[in-house]
């Protein structure tokens, strides 16, 4: 037995724990800002009573949820009733794996960090196109079929906007990427089309507004989470504002320099300094993506189903297209 | 935060000594231990048997019921209404939740769409004979625990329509209600005061297990005549 | 009715395939045996055959269409309203609204009330517009008894009512944008709201139904906290419109949704009955203060405003203006405000002689009248109440089908029904 | 504030076109009536919408009125037209033991939510209307509420529902039945109440 795969496999088990862990208060603080900012944009002060400013109200409405009865409806397939919120949640959770936090403190450094991303967030879809059609609700089969249309149609703008960053970068490993980004400038410079494309392709994927039309309250009552309640609903309620934070996490580390500083002198530190430093950027920049991602909840409507699957076909697809295009003919010509 | 007690008819005929004891005590149902103890192997090793309600008391009765109390406190902080109006009341429950009268600061906001995720059910305005069935069908969905706010004066007692053929005369006739907000409407203020009167009856409720599945009011079935 | 542009169905169905596909896993065809009514079922109702032909059309599936049966509890019904939804796919095919839920029979028990206590029970009717509930029982007992309101009364009912027409039209704005999707707008319209209410709350001493008029004038004279509220809401009432119309009116998105959709012409929408801001919306210069003035409005300066689109569009965008013109109406009416009584000399049970009277207001909702009978004793005969919105609601109908499920929410929010008036 | 006398023109069209309305014809301040036997709404209405003169385009109102148990119904359409400064009343009168009237939803489908209304609340039957249901009371409900001889709680051991309470229950599905008879089961309980008393 190898000594340096027993200590792989130890520190494999040992981040995955603390990425299950870290999902929690990471929903907890994305939920709350949610309930502050969209407050500030109407008007009121939000919630203001639990913890100083309230700032642990979300952290009582998860608990509460969690301790709500936990109902199956008589006709429900039981079976894929009860697994769907886990493949939600799990898709969410995994896909965190790869999320470069600050160097060091990456819980899987894959030499395939963005394949293997993309890869397990599309999972999610599976789980509510399950959930849609276990419940035995007509708004679940609605929202499920529409989860299924829209996740698959604009995955595939967001990925090939990837692309052109992956070729120009030539690294699919999200620590080599952002090294990239430390010697060349951030990937904003480079690649703005693909940055504009993978920000409304991500709201889309993540099922934000202006693209939330899998849980549309005004049409389909919940969407696919209509019938699931207590600790179930929990689950896809965490899942979803999880995916907020991962999809802004990746789009810094895509376009934004990850955990660089936007200035270079301190990049140099290293060691646990250096990781605290980079750990703080992370997050400082993840979280104004995800205040602005509120910010857009607070203020556009929805757009309508054929409205957005049109986007997705006749807009960002050609555009991704030739943006990859360009990208890689400039590759070629300039030997980048 | 009147809690509508209707005896049931069968019990009532008979008021035992331990009825007339739960009435003197204020409510809290004497623990009968029963005389021969250990009737359960497993609880036996630990020195416990079987509580006469159903539950469990000695040691394992403490945790759980600390533990409840936590959770109601959690509770009475997270209640989340059921985005259902009946008629002119919805406009002023609506009205508690905008910018003047932000109700969102109990931590009562999301205004839950679906049933299966809704901790309250504030019946906003004059429920109808027609709209009664789907109403107990919403309440009915409601996962445990779960709480019923009769808003407005239509609501709680039939109000202006007392006369009228086709009003339910209070909600009450159809399912039980924990709080009642007088008032025709009444004013947001009214209702986040009836609110926070429903905030003290789930923390006062200290874990009580019974109170979820009992009342204490009877339900009528609405099918029938629900007048 | 619709326009020509066909959206493509984003689901389609291929129905041969699908009836393959049940024939071999062995189920049975979407259709009944029995053939015709599949529909009741699954949409919680008891079987039953049909009543009517129009009844048998809807409740009959073809192969690929399902009934979604949205309501009475919905999020965006405004009310306890269902609509049952013939669906293929996301594309409505039929819709068919079943009212009721709310039906408190006001009709009747005005019937039996005095015609003082007639004008508390009419005010639940049109909950966002409760001053012109009122208004027209009010005339309506006016004429049968042979009594005027002083002029003061006059200018006082109809500043109440113009700044009900306000909050009502900003509420509509915030109720469009909330069934797309948009969560903001309608705070601002109850920011709007509730500083008019509070002001009509100190005229009149309640806050939501008002219960005001009387029969010969109105219950109180202007004081002192209604007209400095008055003033200072003057202020910044377009401010607060002017918040919604930044979030919505330029917005591309709410803009494509609502430019082409529901679109009624005119002609249409006078054989549907529909009256009001949406009438107008249709480019049908149809007003009541214009067509048969009542109360003051003939001393005002206003003109009938008209759209031409006849869309979602053009029915927000005449709400807008129709605040406006209000807000123009309200200042005339404070500019030319005489003095003296509100109330006429009335009895304290009021028996006009037999006889009949017919009222028609303009309503936020469009015509609103009152046919009453008299029979001489204290209460009326006869009560009748023509609700705007009731009527225009048969428009839904007529424009889904061929649209989206989605746009279902929009184009009834674009008509905005309240179902305490329609329901009565 | 009502407006002063303004029908004489309308008046003076009216009985050029319909020389035999002059016996049910009635003025008011602002409203011109006329009566007519229910048969003729169809025919009647016809003239007023089409003849570009009387351009009677805008239906405001059809509600219909309950004159009591012995006497008759009647159904009111109150019309607009942009020509005449009044409102024209006309006033059908229905058959009240066989309460059948001709349907408007031709000449206007916007009365079709009006018809429903009026059979829901009255009872009475308009021949040719395609969606002729309950619109307010639940489809199995049998009382019509709006009539005279249906009385509210208060007095409800006087009503014709003889004492039971008009509540929506499933009974029975046939609504075509219009005649006032009485369930057998009413009838036994009306009996029993009868008896009940001194």
């Amino acid at each position: 037995m190898n000594i340096d795969l027993l200590i792989g496999v130890l520190r494999f088990l040992l981040a995955t724990t603390l990425i299950l862990l870290l999902t929690v208060p990471t929903a907890f603080v994305v939920i709350q800002m949610e309930l502050k900012i969209i407050a500030g944009a109407q008007l009121r002060y939000g919630p203001n009573r639990i913890g100083p400013w309230g700032m642990f109200q979300s952290t009582i409405h998860g608990f509460k949820v969690l301790a709500k009865e936990d109902h199956i409806p008589d006709q429900a397939d039981r079976a894929t009733f009860t697994l769907a919120p886990w493949m939600v949640y799990m898709a969410a959770a995994m896909s965190m794996l790869v999320i470069p936090f600050a160097p060091g403190a990456i819980a899987v450094d894959f030499n395939i960090g963005i394949v293997y991303f993309f890869a397990v967030l599309g999972l999610s879809v599976v789980g509510l196109l399950v959930a849609g059609w276990a419940s035995y609700n007509k708004y679940s089969l609605l929202g499920g079929l529409r989860s299924a249309a829209q996740m698959v149609s604009y995955e595939i703008p967001l990925t090939l906007s990837v692309v052109g960053v992956v070729v120009l970068a030539g690294t699919l490993n999200f620590r080599e990427l952002i090294e990239w980004q430390r010697v060349h400038g951030w990937m904003l410079i480079w690649q703005p089309v693909a940055l504009v494309i993978f920000y409304v392709a991500s709201l889309a994927e993540i099922n934000r507004t202006p693209f939330d039309m899998v849980e549309a309250d005004s049409e389909l009552v919940a969407g696919p989470f209509t019938e699931y309640s207590g600790m179930r609903f929990g689950f896809f309620f965490f899942a979803e504002y999880v995916a907020l934070f991962i999809m802004s996490g990746i789009l810094i580390s895509l376009f934004f320099g990850g955990w660089l500083a936007p200035w270079p002198f301190p990049d140099q530190l290293d060691g646990f300094i250096g990781t605290i430093y980079g750990v703080l950027w992370f997050f400082i920049k993840t979280y104004i993506f995800i205040a602005v991602a509120v910010l857009l909840r607070a203020t556009l409507v929805r757009v309508r189903v054929d409205q957005l699957m049109g986007m997705a076909w006749k807009v960002l697809l050609p555009l991704a297209m030739v943006n990859l295009l360009v990208t890689a003919a400039a590759v070629l010509v300039f030997k980048l | 935060m009147a809690l509508k007690t209707t005896p049931d008819p069968q019990t009532a005929a008979e008021p035992s000594m331990a009825e007339a004891d739960r009435v003197l005590t204020g409510g809290t149902p004497p623990i009968v231990i029963p005389d021969q103890a250990g009737d359960d192997p497993i609880l036996a090793e630990f020195g416990m048997e079987e509580h006469p309600q159903g539950g469990f008391h000695g040691l394992l009765e403490v945790i759980p019921t600390r533990a409840d109390i936590v959770l109601d406190l959690i509770r009475a902080n997270s209640l989340w209404p059921l985005l259902s109006g009946l008629s002119c009341c919805a406009i002023e429950m609506m009205s508690t939740a905008t910018s003047k009268n932000d109700i969102d600061r109990f931590g009562m906001f999301p205004f839950r769409a679906s049933p299966r995720q809704a901790d309250v059910l504030i019946v906003a305005g004059t429920l109808t004979t027609k709209m009664a069935g789907p109403l107990v069908r919403l309440w009915e969905q409601m996962p445990e625990p779960k709480w019923c706010v009769a808003m407005g004066t239509c609501t709680t007692s039939g109000g202006r329509f007392k006369r009228s053929y086709s009003v339910v005369q209070g909600v009450d006739r159809v399912m039980p209600v924990d709080v009642y907000v007088p008032g025709c409407p009444p004013r947001p203020e009214g209702l986040i005061y009836g609110m926070m009167k429903l905030q003290e009856l789930v923390k006062q409720r200290r874990g009580e297990w019974s109170t979820y599945v009992d009342r204490g009011v009877q339900r009528i079935d609405w099918e029938g005549d629900v007048r | 009715m619709t326009s020509e542009v066909k959206i493509p169905d984003p689901l389609d169905l291929d129905l041969d395939e699908e009836a393959r596909l049940r024939r071999v896993a062995g189920l049975p065809a979407a259709k009944t045996p029995a053939g015709e009514y599949a529909g009741f079922e699954s949409v919680g109702l008891p079987e039953r055959p049909p009543q009517t032909e129009r009844e048998r059309e809807v409740y009959t599936l073809e192969e690929g269409e399902m009934l979604v049966n949205m309501g009475p509890q919905h999020p965006s019904t405004h009310g306890v309203m269902r609509l049952v939804v013939k669906v293929r796919g996301e594309v409505v095919t039929d819709v068919d609204p079943v009212l009721g839920y709310l039906h408190r029979g006001i009709e009747k028990l005005c019937e039996e009330a005095t015609y003082t206590t007639v004008l508390t029970y009419v005010d639940p009717m049109d909950y966002l517009s409760t001053m012109h509930n009122e208004h027209a029982p009010a005339i309506a007992f006016e004429k049968l008894f042979g009594v005027t309101a002083p002029p003061r009364a006059e200018y006082i009912r109809a500043l109440v009512v113009e700044l009900n027409r306000v909050f009502s039209h900003s509420l509509m704005m915030g109720f469009l944008a909330l069934d797309m999707g948009g969560i903001t707008p309608i705070l601002y319209g109850f920011i709007n709201r509730d500083e008019i209410v509070d002001m009509l709350s100190a005229i009149s001493g309640q806050r939501m139904l008002f219960n005001f008029f009387r029969v010969g004038g109105v219950n109180w004279d202007t004081n002192d906290e209604f007209l400095s509220r008055l003033g200072t809401w003057r202020d910044h009432v377009l401010k607060n419109v002017e918040m919604s119309e930044r979030v919505l009116t330029d917005n591309e998105v709410f803009r494509s949704r609502t430019i082409g959709m529901g679109t009624l012409s005119g002609r249409d929408a006078i054989a549907l009955g529909v009256s009001g801001p949406n009438l107008r919306a249709s480019g049908v210069p149809f007003d009541v203060r214009k067509a048969h003035p009542y109360s003051i409005y003939p001393e005002l300066e206003f003109e009938v405003i008209t759209q031409s689109g006849g869309d979602s569009n053009a029915r927000y965008l005449q709400r807008i203006a129709e605040i406006n013109q209000s807000i123009h109406l309200i200042d005339q009416i404070v500019d030319k405000m005489p003095h003296g009584a509100v109330q006429a000399q009335v009895p304290g049970i009021i028996r006009p002689k037999p006889g009949r009277a017919y009222a028609a207001i303009e309503s936020p909702r469009g015509l609103y009248s009152v046919y009453a009978i008299s029979d001489g004793g204290p209460n009326p005969y006869r009560f009748r109440m023509r609700d705007p919105s009731f009527i225009s609601l048969q428009a839904i109908p007529k424009l889904m089908p061929g649209r989206l499920i989605a746009d279902t929410m929009a184009v009834m929010a674009s008509f905005d029904p309240v179902m305490g008036g329609v329901d009565k | 504030m009502t407006a002063p006398a303004k029908a004489g023109a309308l008046v003076r069209l009216l009985l050029d076109r319909f020389p035999d309305l002059a016996a049910g014809l009635w003025t008011d301040e602002d409203t011109v009536e006329v009566t007519i036997e229910g048969e003729r709404n169809v025919a009647l209405l016809q003239v007023l919408r089409d003849d570009p003169e009387l351009n009677f385009f805008f239906l405001a109102d059809a509600a219909a009125v309950d004159y009591g148990p012995t006497e008759r119904f009647e159904v009111v359409y109150h019309l607009y037209s942009d020509r005449h400064p009044a409102w024209l009343r006309v006033r059908a009168r229905v058959n009240r033991a066989d309460p059948h009237i001709p349907t408007l939803t031709d000449l206007w489908e916007g009365a079709m939510f009006h018809e429903r209304e009026m059979f829901d609340m009255m009872g009475i039957v308009f021949d040719g209307n395609r969606d002729l249901r309950r619109i307010y009371m639940s489809p199995d409900y049998r009382s019509f509420p709006q009539r005279k001889d249906f009385l509210l709680p208060d007095d409800a051991a006087d009503s014709s529902a003889a004492g039971v309470r008009p509540l929506e229950r499933p009974e029975t599905w046939d609504l075509t039945r219009l005649s006032d008879e009485l369930a057998p089961g009413v009838v036994a309980h009306a009996e029993a109440e009868a008896e009940a008393k001194p």
